[in-house]
């Protein structure tokens, strides 16, 4: 399932509603991300998301149905939301559940890795010196790029 | 064509969205890009570092040598940083 | 942080109160572990998990150590029950907190694996051919032994 | 010296828990072992495949040349199955 939204939303009811009902799951992972308060060297006091409506939900679906396609899930989740945060507020969640803990973990890491460089969302940080845009990490381009190929066969 | 531009892009060139009329000898990104250029020096500035430059079509990412046309819709932006 | 107990845990609630007012975190990985309905090719009604108090909080201890000897951590937390569970109620949840999402992920995976094979636990599964004690997989000694050594330099 | 069998290996001693005084000549845990096959019948058979069996001696992973005495608490168990 995929959500792009404005408003926060409830970690715990997320998980809970991923898994009710389907016992054949033995585990779910999930991954977090929060608004930090430092950026480098600069200090954030908060940043606003812009993101590309429709191409996002198209994007994160793709994501999604990939992980699915390479894992045995049953079920899985991104939420993206967009507008202003501030440091402390979550940003995203992803979550992979599966009959198998390594599934579940190894596709709630592709999801989140695959998700930063795909998904068509544009970070502009306010701080002590101004609006910043963030720019694209090469790290992040390493770790979605350690997903493709071969990865898909580790299980 | 209709023309979207995102985060610094749109600060640059000025305007979040155009529609514009794709030259009939214009058939690739690479040249749609090339032709954007020509069209303001604020669009020629923003697009001079194609590396920093992300192109879709149709909201699926495209390449300098993906062919696009009159009906498309086009979005220019920087390397995405969500998540 | 460690706990083990045999009442149920509040994900949402566990999970903000490790990031709470801490605005360098930047995400925060989780894993949870629930009761399946199936174990190979048996069905299995409920389960009982019996442990060994004192050892566990030391091991669980000692694996949660481990993980922020190894990756910048800024929160970490493991949750075990014990006593009977059913289909579909939770068992585990081991999380990991950082400004950096790789160390997040990573450190989440080494909990559960080397929770699985260091913590004094065991499940006695009641089903169709009565109580069955689970036998320990070979699968979870290949996942532990993955971090041992140089996985540390990893990151 | 406090003894403690969990999982099938309680079951298969038949007690939880079991105070003993270890002979002066057992040193090791292998020695202990030994010594406990020895006891009865059903410690026999619990212990009659050691590849099945974790040793703990003061509640920390031992192996079968580690040093054991009457003032431990000794713990064996099958292999771990939580998480």
């Amino acid at each position: 399932m995929i959500r792009v939204q404005r408003e926060d939303f409830d970690v715990g009811l997320e998980l809970d509603s991923l898994a009710r009902d389907n016992h054949v799951i033995g585990g779910i992972a999930s991954f977090i991300g929060t608004v930090r308060d430092i950026a480098g060297d600069r200090s954030v006091s908060a940043m606003t998301l812009e993101h590309y409506p429709g191409m996002t939900e198209k994007q994160l679906a793709k994501v999604e149905a990939e992980a699915r396609a390479r894992w045995p899930l049953e079920a899985s989740l991104i939420i993206h939301r967009y507008g202003r945060l501030e440091p402390g507020d979550r940003i995203v969640l992803v979550a992979a559940a599966s009959a198998h803990r390594q599934a579940a973990l190894e596709a709630c890491a592709f999801l989140i890795d695959w998700l930063k460089t795909k998904a068509p969302f544009w970070k502009l940080e306010e701080g002590d010196t101004g609006g910043t845009w963030v720019e694209a990490r090469a790290e992040d381009d390493a770790a979605a790029a350690r997903w493709s190929s071969d990865a898909a066969t580790q299980e | 064509m209709k023309v979207l531009y995102f985060a610094w892009l749109r600060q640059q060139v000025g305007v979040a969205e155009e529609a514009l009329a794709l030259p009939a000898n214009v058939e690739t990104v690479g040249g749609m890009l090339e032709w954007l250029r020509g069209r303001s020096e604020r669009h020629n500035k923003a697009l001079q570092d194609l590396s920093v430059v992300r192109v879709a079509v149709n909201q699926e990412y495209a390449r300098v040598d993906d062919p696009v046309s009159d009906d498309d819709e086009v979005a220019l932006f920087p390397p995405v940083t969500g998540g």
